[in-house]
């Protein structure tokens, strides 16, 4: 294994910071809003198993398995959501998504 | 060796029917539910004399593995596990025995209720609590036991949840065995600071480490630990075996059907205590005062609430004081360290008072659910059966020689005579009068009931009218006989009520045949010191008729015949005589009314003043203040909540900006 | 000129990482959504060939056939599917780059802080001993994780079910054939045999009573 | 990644995969001309006949033709996805066949996740289908679309199970240790078709689903929607999806004789009948032709199926009996019941 951890380190982090960007730019569309978020976790799970790789210690590993579950579920739900959403309000405008303020 | 899985199906088949007959009681039936329960016990029963045979016979070592690891708390671990020693085995085969009769009788006995099911549910079920508990090889698991035989004890008690007065039974059994079994809970809870450990093997190996240990519960006061643990547990085993003063449910429990009396009031549950403190022998045998505290209270439950039942004219009543009195003499037994004497009497018990309490089933059902003896007499024509098993099981319960009860208490009278514990002679006197009162009232129940002229007459036709209210004495037609399946079982139980003394008094008594399931210091042995005097069970019992326990029987068996089968106007003036006594025991020492008066009342006046004081007061004004804070406050906050999703991110994410500067900036330790 | 394999391992972590991070600004960054997805499937495919060239072989698999495979094919339908007006979900996209861009630079600064200067010349661990990376994940997965295993499983269930009931949508007024109904049809059911007398008396004919017109 | 080490050594996979890519796709068209043949003869017709012998050249000529053929773009389609769609359709088509073995030790790349592998590029391979459809801009070709990528998804389901069914008994992820696991000395019954003879039929039939072949090709159904969602296609980009399409009947027909039975290895394996008990990759060939015929024949005999019960079928019928078997395969790894390997 020749590639430094710290490689790893960066290309997660400068993946997470895109994403973050990401929310604040895209602040309108949910579906955006969801890929950044999925983005977001690929970002986490680099780290998980750089570090697992690094560590020799399989946890990491199986930490993103689960969490690859755990996201698969979410997004399938999510855009469930979406699409329920869009057949009810014909949108999917987070602007216009404000039925739950005070 | 015993099989694992032999054990698992021996507990867990009654539970199976129970499952059965309790969910599916609509699906298959009457026949279905009963015939699912009889046959799930059945096999337990059978399985209990396997391992009964195999232990005793067949050579096998003790059983003593956990089957499941149910929990594990830091280094606690706490199993499912099975103990099955000859202590345990006995109790298997009587367990299983009985309750296998009563479910037989049952069908008779219930035939005309539509509860049918449910009750073969509910005995199935207590059945397999009842295993649970004498089969555990740790103290949560016999708890467990415990609390499921309670459990079912209430549901049985208020079967018939219409009447008012079983659901008040089954409530005060209920609560008055919570009292019991919070002092259990609290001595296992000692077990485990004195152990660590809730294992029984663990536990009784460390026992005698308890001796020179203190405990501080009361800062400056050192307790023995022993002692402490003794009497906690003795508090469960009285709630359970309803010794003074914890006695006051039992005999109201016999609001629930006679069955149930019989299984759970007489011969199996409240014998639990008993089990459990001679299980427990080798803690109890390092405390000399828990040892004197539980002779006092089993002595005091034998005399006094024998004499209770003197006075009683409910057949049922009558024997459940008999119950609370025998459930004294296996107290004092456990009490002088006579824990086979205990164990011997407990068995004995159980066959000839199952027997008892279905013979008065059977009387009951013959009078047309009447219980009062008051409107009985001159039934031994009409039930011949019933008549002489009745007659068996009294002689047995009086200690006539060679009947299986005269071993078994003839044992604990010569025990306690031999004890040199604090108390000793209080309960020497207690229990050798107690031999006098229980002549006297069993005889007296045998005359009223089967004897002298019929006090009941027919009137046909009774059954026509609806939303009668049944008066004393008026029967839709004759008394007769019950039928097979309630006859069969008094037979059953009759025999083992007479022979089983004949073989399993000297093992059981001298022989050392609970082996090392039962631990006794060599100080304070005393059957060891009957043992030289004894020779076989037949000069046993010719030798009874010179010792002063068969003469005061005898007096009573003389005093009841005189007043209830000859004169009875003697017993009308003798309780007018006696007027203050007999109040006295009429209203059975006015324990109820202290207790309701006490706790009832007192509680409730507690409750009112907590809740108009400190419930309206304090904290709902406290709630409500808190409230009227937050809707206020957030008046303002909820303008926070614009409902867009991407300023909570916002804030999400300046959160994070924040903490990993400060992070960053304070640096990781 | 041969080429030192940790040179080329080195090579291609750098193509695929600016592969991803490319296809990653281009998630945040297209107009069509449907480019997007795709963009963002890019992210996971090199993404995937990162962790495997970190021995993770199993989980980069496993994100291929998970996310490319399936998720990603999901956000594709949803996206194609609805008829989303782009329009106003781009405004404010130029007056909120700035701030986007100076949280993220923030963000990163601050990370790469905290953690990535501590990463440094880390010295990678043994080799997992000599087993397979998916034998290596088996055995853990399946031994100490066993219980979060089968959690993980229900989670999926549940996550099936809520995603068929949010989505599902009965239609009660669209005519459709039922498969069921119509494989369960017999004779029986259709035609009615009526027992019938085999002659009866012919009925009055009133019409002949009355007179022709 | 030892192909790094060495300009000779990268230059010698370059060629391997010629070597594979090559007669893969000569494979695909004499593929089209024995399907037509065997068609012809069993509606009691000639085939093609007239270019090469037996009109053995009629595929080449077809696909000279299509290639130079112009390619229309439709209007206001999405041009990149449009081209790119066919691409996306053709690459993880081939790229499969870096794992597929061909003998013991004839594989280009053995790697250990090679089922892995597997999975993940036939679940690329809708993303050409959705965005062919889509970017077509035409209703017939995103209905298309839509049936084809649904149906593959629902057979891919009870491919993976049925696949795990195999992994389960072979307790490997590699398609050497995979075949290997079924040699022994009891012929083709020591194959996994045996023990796992209801997943067998599930995966073949699925194979054949998932490709959209007949009696499945509703999503190219031409009573109904034309021809699915390549219909706007034409020329060369139209012969990349076909391309596709027959190279994954190919791979399928290899897989379930690789998977289930035994791949190289002969049926008659132990019965020492001289060569005949030898494994060699003639048997996989065997095999491999006689699935591949055996779509053709399927085409010939079945009447299309109705669009819902194709989702039944896989749905309510494939996926609850793979599940059930992948219970039975456990139960016989645990206790025994399957030897596996010699």
């Amino acid at each position: 294994m020749s590639i430094p951890l710290s490689w790893y380190i960066v290309f997660a982090t400068v993946l997470f910071c895109i994403s973050i960007a990401g929310i604040f730019i895209n602040r309108k569309n949910v579906i955006v809003l969801l890929m950044c978020i999925e983005l977001m976790l690929l970002a986490v799970n680099t780290n998980f198993v750089a570090f697992s790789r690094y560590l020799g210690n399989p946890s990491g590993q199986v930490f993103v398995f689960f969490i690859l579950t755990v996201a698969a579920a979410e997004s399938a739900i999510g855009l469930a959501i979406v699409v329920l959403m869009f057949r009810n309000r014909r949108t999917i405008n987070v602007d216009e998504i404000d039925s739950l303020r005070y | 060796m015993i099989s694992q899985n032999l054990l698992i199906v021996l507990v867990g088949a009654p539970l199976i029917g129970a499952l059965i007959a309790g969910l599916l009681r609509n699906r298959i039936g009457r026949a279905g539910a009963a015939g699912i329960a009889i046959v799930s016990v059945a096999l337990s029963f059978a399985l209990s004399c396997i391992v009964f045979y195999q232990l005793v016979w067949g050579g096998a070592p003790d059983f003593n593995a956990n089957v499941y690891t149910w929990l594990e708390v830091g280094k606690l671990t706490i199993g499912i596990g099975f103990l099955v020693d000859r202590l345990t085995a006995l109790m298997l085969v009587t367990v299983t025995f009985v309750s296998l009769m009563v479910h037989i009788y049952t069908i008779g006995y219930m035939a005309e209720d539509s509860g049918f099911q449910r009750f073969f549910a509910y005995i199935a079920l207590f059945t397999f609590s009842m295993l649970v508990l004498v089969i555990a090889n740790n103290f949560l698991q016999l708890f467990v036991g415990w609390e499921l035989v309670g459990l079912v004890s209430y549901l049985l008690i208020g079967f018939w949840f219409e009447k008012p007065t079983a659901t008040f039974a089954a409530l005060k059994a209920f609560i008055v065995n919570r009292v019991g079994d919070f002092g259990f809970i609290l001595g296992i809870a000692a077990v485990l600071y004195g152990f660590h450990t809730l294992d029984y093997s663990v536990v009784f190996a460390e026992a005698p480490s308890l001796a020179g240990r203190t405990i501080e519960v009361v800062g400056g006061h050192p307790w023995s630990l022993a002692t402490l643990i003794c009497l906690l547990l003795f508090v469960g085993a009285c709630g359970k075996s309803a010794q003074v003063p914890l006695h006051v449910w039992l005999p109201d429990s016999m609001e629930g059907p006679t069955p149930i009396s019989a299984l759970i009031h007489a011969a199996t549950m409240v014998t639990a205590g008993i089990f459990m403190v001679a299980r427990m022998s080798p803690l109890y045998e390092m405390s000399t005062t828990a040892l004197s505290v539980v002779l006092v209270v089993g002595a005091t439950t034998a005399f006094f609430m024998g004499m209770v039942g003197i006075v009683q004219n409910d057949i049922k009543r009558v024997i459940a004081y008999s119950t609370l009195s025998q459930l004294g003499y296996m107290v004092v037994a456990l009490g002088v360290s006579a824990y086979a004497a205990g164990m011997f009497h407990l068995m004995t018990h159980a066959f000839y008072k199952a027997l008892l309490f279905l013979c008065s089933g059977s009387v009951i059902m013959a009078m047309h659910h009447g219980q009062d003896m008051r409107f009985m007499g001159g039934l031994r024509k009409k039930m011949p059966i019933t008549y002489i098993t009745m007659w068996i099981g009294s002689l047995s319960l009086c200690a006539t020689p060679f009947f299986a009860g005269f071993y078994s208490k003839d044992e604990i009278i010569d025990a306690v005579g031999e004890a040199h514990l604090v108390g000793a002679t209080y309960a020497y006197w207690c229990v050798l009068l107690g031999v006098f009162v229980t002549a006297l009232y069993s005889f007296r129940l045998l005359y009223m009931t089967f004897h002298g002229k019929p006090r009941w007459h027919v009137e046909h036709g009774l059954h026509e009218e609806e939303g009668h209210e049944p008066q004393p004495g008026v029967l839709p037609h004759e008394p007769k006989e019950s039928p097979l399946v309630v006859t069969v079982p008094l037979i059953l139980l009759a025999i083992p009520s007479v022979v089983i003394g004949w073989w399993t008094a000297k093992p059981l008594l001298f022989g050392n045949w609970f082996g090392t399931s039962i631990f006794v210091l060599p100080e304070h042995a005393v059957l060891p010191k009957l043992a030289e005097e004894f020779h076989n069970v037949w000069a046993f019992g010719v030798h009874a008729f010179a010792t002063p326990a068969f003469w005061i029987a005898f007096a009573g068996f003389v005093v009841a015949t005189y007043v209830y089968q000859f004169n009875p106007k003697v017993a009308d003036r003798a309780a007018r005589m006696f007027l203050p006594v007999f109040k006295v025991l009429t209203r059975k020492y006015w324990v109820d009314e202290i207790y309701f008066n006490l706790f009832g009342r007192g509680g409730l006046k507690l409750g009112r003043g907590f809740w108009k004081g400190t419930d309206l007061g304090i904290f709902d004004g406290a709630v409500n203040g808190a409230a009227f804070v937050t809707e206020r406050s957030s008046r303002v906050f909820r303008r926070l909540q614009t409902g867009f999703l991407y300023h909570y991110a916002f804030a999400m994410i300046v959160g994070l900006i924040l903490l990993l500067g400060g992070l960053w900036y304070w640096g990781l330790h | 000129m041969p080429m030192n394999h940790a040179v080329f391992q080195m090579v291609c972590f750098v193509a695929f990482a600016v592969v991803a991070v490319g296809a990653a600004l281009a998630v945040v960054s297209v107009k069509n959504t449907v480019h997007g997805v795709l963009a963002l499937v890019l992210t996971f495919f090199s993404a995937a060939c990162l962790w495997i060239l970190a021995e993770a072989e199993f989980l980069g698999l496993a994100l291929v056939v998970v996310y490319v495979g399936a998720v990603m094919v999901l956000f594709l339908f949803v996206v194609m599917m609805l008829d989303i007006d782009l329009e106003p979900m781009r405004e404010g996209f130029i007056k909120y780059l700035p701030i986007g861009i100076a949280a993220a630079l923030i963000m990163l600064v601050e990370m790469l802080g905290i953690i990535g200067v501590r990463t440094f010349n880390v010295p990678a661990g043994p080799d997992p001993a000599g087993s397979s990376n998916i034998e290596w994940l088996g055995t853990a997965l399946f031994t100490h994780f066993l219980l979060p295993f089968e959690i993980a499983a229900l989670i999926l269930t549940v996550g099936l079910v809520a995603a068929v009931v949010l989505a599902l949508r009965v239609r009660t007024f669209s005519k459709h054939q039922d498969a069921a109904a119509q494989s369960a049809t017999h004779a029986a059911g259709r035609l009615r045999m009526v027992k019938m007398a085999a002659v009866t008396a012919p009925a009055p004919a009133p019409a002949a009573k009355e007179p022709q017109p | 990644m030892n192909l790094s080490s060495d300009p000779m050594i990268f230059a010698l996979t370059l060629g391997k995969i010629l070597l594979i890519a090559v007669p893969l796709i000569i494979c695909v068209a004499m593929y089209v001309w024995w399907e037509r043949k065997v068609i012809g003869w069993m509606h009691v017709r000639m085939g093609p006949n007239k270019i090469g012998p037996w009109g053995l050249l009629q595929a080449f000529a077809d696909v000279t033709k299509l290639l130079i053929k112009e390619i229309i773009v439709p209007t206001n389609s999405n041009r990149f996805l449009y081209f790119t769609a066919p691409l996306l359709a053709v690459i993880p088509a081939l790229a499969v066949w870096a794992i597929v073995p061909f003998d013991d030790g004839v594989v280009l790349s053995n790697a250990n996740a090679g089922v892995l592998f597997l999975l993940a590029m036939t679940s690329l391979g809708v993303y050409g289908i959705i965005l062919a459809g889509w970017a077509s801009n035409s209703r017939y070709a995103l209905l298309g679309a839509m049936r084809s990528a649904a149906q593959m998804i629902s057979y891919e389901i009870c491919m993976g199970m049925a696949l795990v069914c195999v992994l389960i008994l072979a307790g490997s992820l590699n398609f050497t240790a995979i075949v290997n696991a079924q040699a022994g000395g009891k012929g083709l019954f020591d194959w996994f078709w045996l023990p796992l003879f209801p997943v067998f039929l599930v995966y073949y039939i699925s194979g054949v689903a998932e490709t959209n072949r007949l009696p499945f090709d509703v999503a190219e159904g031409e009573s109904e929607i034309v021809a699915g969602y390549h219909v706007e296609y034409s020329g060369s980009a139209f012969a990349l999806f076909f391309l596709a399409e027959y190279a994954n009947m190919i791979l399928a027909a290899f897989l379930v004789s690789i998977l289930f039975l035994g791949g190289w290895l002969s049926p008659f394996q132990g019965w020492h009948l001289g060569f005949l008990s030898e494994p060699s990759w003639i048997w996989l060939f065997l095999k491999f032709f006689f699935f591949a015929t055996a779509v053709v024949w399927l085409r010939a005999t079945f009447p299309r199926y109705r669009y819902d019960q194709i989702m039944r079928l896989g749905w309510k019928v494939f996926i609850p009996i793979s599940i059930v078997w992948i219970f039975v395969a456990g139960i016989f790894r645990y206790f025994n019941v399957v030897t596996i390997g010699h």
